[in-house]
């Protein structure tokens, strides 16, 4: 039972990283219609970014404190996925408006290999350390409950609250500010929005600053996790399932399509796994997505899509 | 129109009921469709009319009421079933097939009555080859017909607006269908593309017989060529009969000119 | 040569009819006429061509078609209306090709004098046409139609279907295959063959009877002249009633036996053109004018690099083109290597594109030639000739020789004919080729052939040095100025039609102080010009009162003037004044015949106002006019126009 | 410019519907083909062979089948890799099971097996559209890179996990020396693209088509969506599947699953951007690109570098290649989205118009 709880609990919190990183998709998907397959690509270079200044800075400066070399760095970061946003729409999105949906798709996977391109060019492309001083120790939690406890991962467990609060925040980003409302609109009606004066290319730079954002956090997140390394764009195809789960459109959906998708990983891992060879976490996620989309296309929470003629 | 016999009920609908999610486009409508006739639905925007040529070539599925095709219900028909049954139908909206040209969007309405398998395609061995040449002939012929000789291998999407509904109507004679439905056939055309497209219609329905069955918004025109005329408002049936009848019907006055619109 | 089973006559090749059986059996597969239809050139063999025409021709029989009797055709370029002349002709009967765009009265007019009692047409539309005037033409007696299409509903019973008729006439062929061998051995070399209603620049039509032998005695020297063979291929698309068509696209076809290719339709020329490539070609200088036309507009959307590469060898070209086509010595080794490379670059391609690829021989006529635009197209290799001749001489009197061509000329008299200059100036022509008479007009024909058999062609023209005639203008328009000058109006206009933005010209001077001019600008070239400007318009009217187009058509005019001034004979003739029309000349509104000559006796009645504006010296002028749509309908337009003076340069003494 | 169009006109459907309908076009091609039989044999080295011309070979029948899928039928696919890994696998088991089975055989049967299990993964294609494919592809992508590494049966036990056969045998023909594999990989690839050709220019391809321009419609005309759409997938997969055979037994010899990774579907659908959707010479264009852009940087990268007096890695060379691509991608999607096919079509109809520029 105990196991089968640490088991749970594992794959929620990888659960929650996964939910980072399709609220990135999701967002971007919102506001243009565009399924940012460069997202990974943007954790990656995000994640380099930050692992290489807050260790270039001190050296640059001469300055020995961690702490405000990370701050540094994380500002850097951000204003390094701002241009990269900036960029994107200017010279990509704004050339591919109302192109197909799977031309887009494309195009992001081009900007994608850009990226990886570009970043472990910069960058370099070893294995970076990130230490934003996350607690490294495992903790025993309710042992009273259980016989022998479960062990769990305190960075996880950070992790997840840092995920969480970035889930609030952007949700009252959306509901309280007037950028937030205009990006509603845009979402919901391209046209429309733009014929109320709301200015299209703006509303995308700002999406994608804030994918930028979100795509910094979870790469810190996995950088102290695992460090900064190119695996870290396959993040992405990792997360096309929690979507696709959850509904693209749908921000409740990225965080829940997320748990289900960590825990199914997880448990099908260790329960499932053995009889077939092991290894089956990333498949497995797909078929689920796999077998839902055909039962209910639009995802959990995900808009109806309806065809007319 | 002299030589022309209208014939039989070709097509019933009874008592046909559509609505999208509460919005009510259809209530209770029944019409009949005779063989060779040409069959005007007309009504103002939003009268449901496109609705009405949905549910005929089962794009749409309506919720009550039946469809009777040659004696054979069709409730439950879909589109590749209208298809099949011999019902062609072009586009307000012009749905060609933009990468392709004219000649092979035509050809596409073709497809039905061609029987080579894959292998025979692959290697353009005997059925395919000889279908392809043979269809070539029938399209060729619509081409004539039609007067579009000279763009038949223009790529669809460099065509100007009217010629793209010539293809349409093209493609849909193709299908040498029994009733061809023509979903706003003159809409935004000028007048002489208007007056050509007409007489297209009549030639069609004189000429191989077709059943024509069209929908428009602009009363004039369709007056002049139909032989009877439905009139819907807001998903009614205000008034059925011959183009005489319904000009002098007084809801169909009301509807066209009354202070609703 | 004994009866074949295709039933050819034995005996001289000396009708048309006897010429069509001999291709049947001596060159029987080879392609008679190819028509693209239904996307591809069908075509047609000798053999299969003489099978049809003994269909018509029998069907025709049945339906009590006599020796004599005459076949009116109206239609565009379709193989079976060419077949039917020939049928026609088989049983001894007259055909009588009419222009198809002609409106009711005119047909009413040529149906009724040419006592017509058949006519083939080519569709519905035709047949309307008929129709409507059926009462006012109480000889016309069957109706045939080529094509059924929308004819399913007409019961009248004089109405028939092509197809019909010719399934008919094989029933009547199997059953008396001894009919048409008779009936073609009946037929004499001395029969009208053909008539052709000349469209007149003044007075009524009239029909020009021309015989078996004058046409064939055309044709052949024609075919003799320019080594034609059966291997040509020619494009069959100016009307059927205009006589150019009838020599190329039958006469000249039936003599060599070569194919004759019929367009898909008016709106396919150009493509169907640059598909078959002729290797013969014949068009008017409208034609080409439109063509360089559109070269040269095409030509500017180009980027500066291709436009700079053309229109250096089109320089190349200018220089050592012509020359090089006439095989003449003197140009440099370094000119033939730049022609060749330029015959790479630019006039290969540029044949490609205008069809012109496998031109072995092209000729124009019907009116004068501007020199620049016919040393145009034999500088990029074209050999382009003119030929000089007119409905009553089976439009062949002179042609240019290989070799010998000069821009200003019509080239020397074809071999039988012989040409002379009355002291009138007038030119006058005597041989086999000449009519037999006009239809019903004595009067009329004693007038154009006088005692000796010389034919007044109404044509001032000249001999030069080398024995070439030159045209000046229509005898009856070259006049005089006010002071004595001679004045030929259309030297003059031809010249300013040369330029691209000005399509049409009348100029006026007879009995004048001074020659003052219309012009029409070619909507095509000025309205790219004004784009490419940013110059808004509306339409024609608009675009032709613009000031800038104005100016532009003044400096064409001063350079015909500067041109002029070169030439003593002519430099009194300089254009003082002139106005932009504000709308074009049109046949539909009789301003033009239906071969878009000038009818300038109508327009100066009907724009007297501003022919008075010009010599008055206003500067603006008010006009309406009524106009003739497509369909019948009319309307009017109307604009204030404005009158421009323009620049004139002083005589300049020729250097010796 | 190289047109003399004037004379050649159609008498007949036939020839009007020929695959070059112009002369001077099918001239060029046979010119093409015949000096890639008769003339490359003799001039090319090894290294060029192995380095560039086999692969180039099997990648163009590879991305055929992407251009199939994704080109004519609309239909995105990111797991193009894991087909050709069916059609190795399945061809290698083929030919070491069955005894007896010709080479020949083996890697058609691979071909048919990849057809088949292509119809499966394209199922979804009937409910799903775009990125949702995209997923189904993916799914298929993982599902068989897994299996191919776990499923010990596949691999017929081997401990490495890598598979390798011997030469093969076509007829009595053993294809081993570079030479004869690129002989069979063309004769191959020949073929192949006739019947591609043949398809598309065909109602199967006009089919395909109509679904990717405009489904409703299609199904309005009669076009079953099901039919067309799996057509599409098994087609598409059977030629993977071939070019996978292809790839493994010839090009590689010995191989294991990461020879058909998601990289190796990504680097396929761009070659099928680059090189042209909806075109049947894009693939070939996209495969030279792709396969040729790798060692052209190579090459000159170092020298650049050095101009400059910067030291090149390889790792460097191999991010700039990526970013290189990447950027390509996205030029060609919004400048041409038909890719270099288009770019080549509308060369050649400046040519014919040539000197005119339209």
């Amino acid at each position: 039972m105990s196991f089968f709880l640490e088991t749970l609990l594992g794959g929620l919190m990888s659960g929650m990283l996964y939910s980072l990183v399709a609220l990135g998709f999701v967002l971007i998907y919102k506001a243009s219609g565009v399924f940012n397959f460069a997202q990974g690509a943007m954790v990656l270079f995000a994640a380099l970014s930050m692992a290489r200044f807050s260790e270039w800075i001190p050296e640059w400066l001469g300055m020995d404190n961690l702490f405000m070399a990370n701050v540094l760095a994380f500002t850097i970061s951000i204003v390094v996925m701002f241009v990269v946003a900036w960029l994107i729409e200017r010279l990509v999105l704004r050339h591919l408006v109302n192109q197909e949906g799977a031309t887009l798709l494309m195009a992001t996977l081009g900007i994608a290999y850009f990226l990886d391109g570009v970043g472990q060019t910069i960058f370099g492309s070893d294995i970076y350390k990130i230490d934003v001083g996350m607690p490294k120790e495992p903790v025993m939690m309710l042992e009273s409950v259980f016989e022998g406890g479960i062990l769990i991962n305190k960075e996880d467990f950070v992790a997840a609250f840092i995920s969480a609060l970035l889930v609030v925040a952007l949700s009252i980003f959306f509901q309280k500010t007037s950028t937030g409302r205009a990006l509603r609109a845009v979402a919901d009606d391209h046209q429309a929005a733009q014929s109320i004066g709301i200015p299209l290319n703006r509303i995308w730079v700002i999406v994608w600053c804030v994918a930028g954002i979100t795509a910094l956090v979870a790469g810190v997140i996995w950088g102290s996790k695992l460090g900064a390394q190119f695996s870290l764009s396959t993040v992405a195809l990792r997360a096309l399932p929690v979507v696709i789960l959850g509904g693209l459109t749908s921000v409740p959906g990225a965080i829940i399509g997320g748990l289900i998708i960590g825990v199914g990983e997880k448990l099908s891992e260790v329960y499932l796994g053995p009889y077939v060879g092991g290894g089956i976490e990333i498949w497995f996620a797909y078929m689920l997505a796999l077998v839902f989309l055909l039962f209910r296309p639009q995802g959990l929470f995900g808009e109806k899509i309806i065809d007319r003629v | 129109m002299s030589g022309r016999k209208i014939g039989e009920v070709i097509l019933d609908l009874k008592n046909i009921s559509l609505s999208f999610g509460g919005v009510k486009a259809l209530q209770d409508i029944s019409f009949d469709v005779r063989e060779h006739e040409i069959r005007a639905i007309i009504g103002p925007n939003g009268a449901g009319k496109s609705s009405m040529l949905n549910v005929i070539n089962g794009v749409y599925r309506p919720q009550e009421g039946d469809i009777i095709l040659r004696g054979v219900h069709h409730a439950n028909m879909d589109s590749y079933g209208a298809a099949k049954a011999g019902l062609a139908r072009t586009f307000q909206n012009i749905a060609l097939f933009k990468g392709m040209s004219v000649l092979d969007n035509i050809m596409t309405g073709r497809n039905l009555k061609m029987k080579a398998n894959m292998l025979q395609q692959a290697f353009w061995l005997g059925a395919a080859q000889r279908e392809e040449l043979e269809h070539r002939l029938k399209v060729e012929e619509i081409i004539d017909f039609l007067e579009i000789q000279h763009i038949r291998k223009t790529p669809v999407g460099r065509l100007p607006y009217g010629l793209q509904k010539r293809v349409d109507l093209a493609r849909a004679l193709a299908m040498e269908p029994q009733i061809l439905l023509l979903d706003e056939p003159m809409a935004g055309m000028n007048v002489e593309e208007k007056q050509d497209m007409c007489r297209f219609i009549l030639d069609v329905n004189d000429q191989f017989g077709t059943t024509v069955v069209l929908i428009e918004h602009d009363m004039g025109v369709v007056m002049d060529i139909s032989d009877r005329v439905v009139v819907l408002d807001y998903g009614k049936k205000i008034g059925d009969g011959t183009p005489d009848e319904v000009r002098a019907n007084p809801d169909v006055i009301s509807a066209y000119l009354g202070a609703s619109h | 040569m004994a009866a074949s089973p295709s039933g050819q006559a034995s005996g001289p090749l000396d009708t048309f009819p006897r010429l069509l059986l001999n291709h049947a059996a001596t060159r029987g597969e080879r392609p008679a006429t190819r028509e693209k239809y239904l996307g591809i050139w069908q075509t047609w063999s000798w053999s299969q061509v003489a099978e049809e025409v003994r269909a018509i021709a029998c069907g025709l029989a049945e339906l009590g078609f006599k020796r004599g009797d005459n076949l009116a055709l109206i239609g565009d370029n379709r193989p079976r209306l060419y077949w039917a002349m020939c049928a026609a002709q088989m049983l001894g009967g007259v055909p009588v090709p009419m222009y198809q765009d002609a409106v009711a009265a005119e047909m009413v007019f040529v149906l009724t004098d040419g006592e017509i009692r058949f006519a083939i047409v080519e569709d519905q539309e035709q047949v309307d046409k008929l129709l409507e005037i059926k009462e006012q033409c109480p000889c016309l007696q069957h109706i045939l139609y080529d094509d059924a299409r929308g004819m399913r509903h007409y019961t009248q019973t004089w109405l028939q279907g092509l197809d019909e008729v010719m399934a008919m006439g094989r029933i009547h062929d199997k059953n008396q295959p001894d009919f048409i061998p008779a009936e073609v051995a009946k037929g004499s070399p001395q029969d009208v063959a053909v008539m052709l209603y000349t469209s007149g620049t003044t007075g009524k039509p009239k029909g020009v009877c021309q015989t078996h032998e004058t046409f064939i005695a055309a044709a052949q020297s024609g075919v003799g002249f320019d080594h034609l063979t059966d291997q040509e291929d020619i494009l069959s698309y100016l009307p059927m009633a205009w006589v150019g068509d009838h020599l190329f696209s039958y006469a000249q076809a039936l003599v060599a036996g070569f194919t004759i290719n019929c367009p898909e339709s008016g709106d396919t020329v150009m493509t169907d053109l640059r598909e078959i490539g002729p290797t013969y070609y014949f068009a008017p200088p409208r034609v080409f004018e439109n063509l360089l036309t559109t070269v040269m507009i095409r030509m500017e959307d180009a980027g500066a690099t291709k436009r700079g590469m053309f229109h250096y060898f089109m320089g190349v070209a200018k220089r050592c083109g012509a020359d090089i086509l006439d095989g003449k010595p003197g140009v440099s080794a370094a000119d033939r290597l730049l022609y060749a490379l330029g015959n790479l670059l630019v006039y290969g391609p540029l044949r490609n594109v205008l069809g012109m690829s496998r031109i072995r021989v092209a000729y124009t006529a019907g009116a004068a030639i501007g020199p620049d635009l016919f040393r145009f197209y034999r500088s990029i290799g074209v050999n382009l000739k003119q030929l000089y001749g007119a409905t009553e001489t089976c439009a062949a009197v002179c042609l240019q020789p290989d070799r010998e061509i000069k821009f200003d000329s019509v080239g020397k008299p074809a071999p039988g004919v012989e040409v002379k200059i009355a002291d009138s100036g007038e030119v006058l022509v005597r041989g086999k080729l000449l009519l037999k008479e006009y239809y019903k007009r004595p009067d009329a024909t004693a007038e154009a052939i006088d005692a000796e058999g010389w034919f007044h062609t109404g044509d001032a023209g000249f001999f030069d040095e080398d024995g070439h005639l030159k045209i000046i203008d229509r005898a009856k328009d070259v006049g005089k100025l006010a002071h004595g000058a001679i004045f030929a109006p259309n030297y003059i206009e031809n010249k300013l039609k040369f330029f691209q933005y000005i399509k049409e010209a009348v100029c006026f001077g007879h009995d004048r102080d001074m020659v003052c001019a219309f012009v029409n600008i070619d909507m095509g070239a000025v309205g790219n010009w004004a784009e490419r400007r940013g110059l808004p318009y509306s339409g024609y009217t608009d675009l032709a009162g613009k000031k800038e187009v104005l100016e532009l058509v003044r400096e064409c005019v001063e350079q015909v003037n500067a041109d002029l001034s070169h030439d003593a004979m002519v430099a009194e003739t300089q254009i003082h004044r002139f106005l932009v029309l504000h709308k074009e000349l049109d046949p539909d509104d009789d301003e033009l015949t239906r071969t878009r000559k000038v009818r300038r006796g109508f327009i100066s009645e009907k724009y007297a106002v501003l022919i008075e504006a010009l010599y008055s010296g206003k500067t603006t002028q008010f006009i309406e006019t009524q106009v003739k749509f497509e369909d019948g309908r009319t309307g009017k337009v109307s604009a204030d126009l404005v009158i421009s003076d323009v620049k004139t340069f002083p005589v300049m003494k020729k250097a010796a | 410019m190289f047109y003399r169009e004037n004379g050649q006109f159609k008498t007949s459907y036939k020839s009007d519907q020929q695959i070059f309908p112009i002369p001077q076009d099918r001239w060029l091609i046979l010119a093409i083909v015949a000096f890639a039989f008769l003339g490359i044999p003799f001039m090319v080295d090894e290294y060029l062979f192995r380095a560039i011309l086999i692969p180039f070979l099997i990648l163009s029948l590879a991305a055929l089948g992407v251009n199939i899928l994704v080109g004519y039928c609309g239909q995105i696919t990111l797991g193009a890799g894991a087909f050709m890994a069916v059609g190795a696998y399945a061809a290698y088991n083929f030919l070491i099971r069955v005894s007896g089975m010709p080479a020949l055989g083996a890697i058609l049967l691979g071909g048919f097996t990849a057809a088949a299990v292509g119809i499966v993964f394209g199922i979804p294609s009937l409910r799903v559209r775009g990125l949702y494919l995209a997923v189904a592809t993916l799914a298929a992508q993982f599902f068989w890179d897994w299996a191919f590494l776990r499923v010990k049966w596949f691999t017929n036990d081997a401990s490495s996990g890598s598979v390798s056969v011997a030469d093969i045998d076509v007829f009595g023909w053993i294809v081993n020396t570079p030479t004869d594999k690129y002989l069979f990989c063309l004769v191959i690839l020949v073929i192949f693209s006739l019947m591609a050709k043949n398809l598309v220019r065909g109602s199967i391809g006009r089919q395909w088509m109509a679904i990717r321009d405009m489904d409703v419609a299609a199904t309005v005309i009669g076009i079953r969506p099901l039919y067309a759409k799996l057509t599409a997938f098994a087609v598409s997969s059977f030629y993977l599947g071939v070019a996978g055979a292809l790839w493994g037994m010839i090009n590689l010899g010995s191989w294991e699953p990461a020879a058909f990774s998601i990289d190796r579907s990504f680097q396929l659908l761009f070659m099928v951007i680059i090189g042209g959707m909806g075109a049947i010479a894009g693939s070939f264009f996209g495969a030279a690109f792709i396969v040729i852009l790798p060692i052209f940087l190579n090459q000159i990268l170092p020298i650049i570098g050095g101009l400059f007096g910067l030291e090149v890695s390889i790792a460097l060379v191999s991010h700039v290649e990526i970013m290189i691509f990447g950027a390509l991608i996205v030029f060609f999607l919004i400048v041409e989205p038909h890719g270099i096919a288009r770019l080549w079509s509308t060369g050649r109809e400046k040519l014919r118009l040539w000197p005119f520029p339209h």
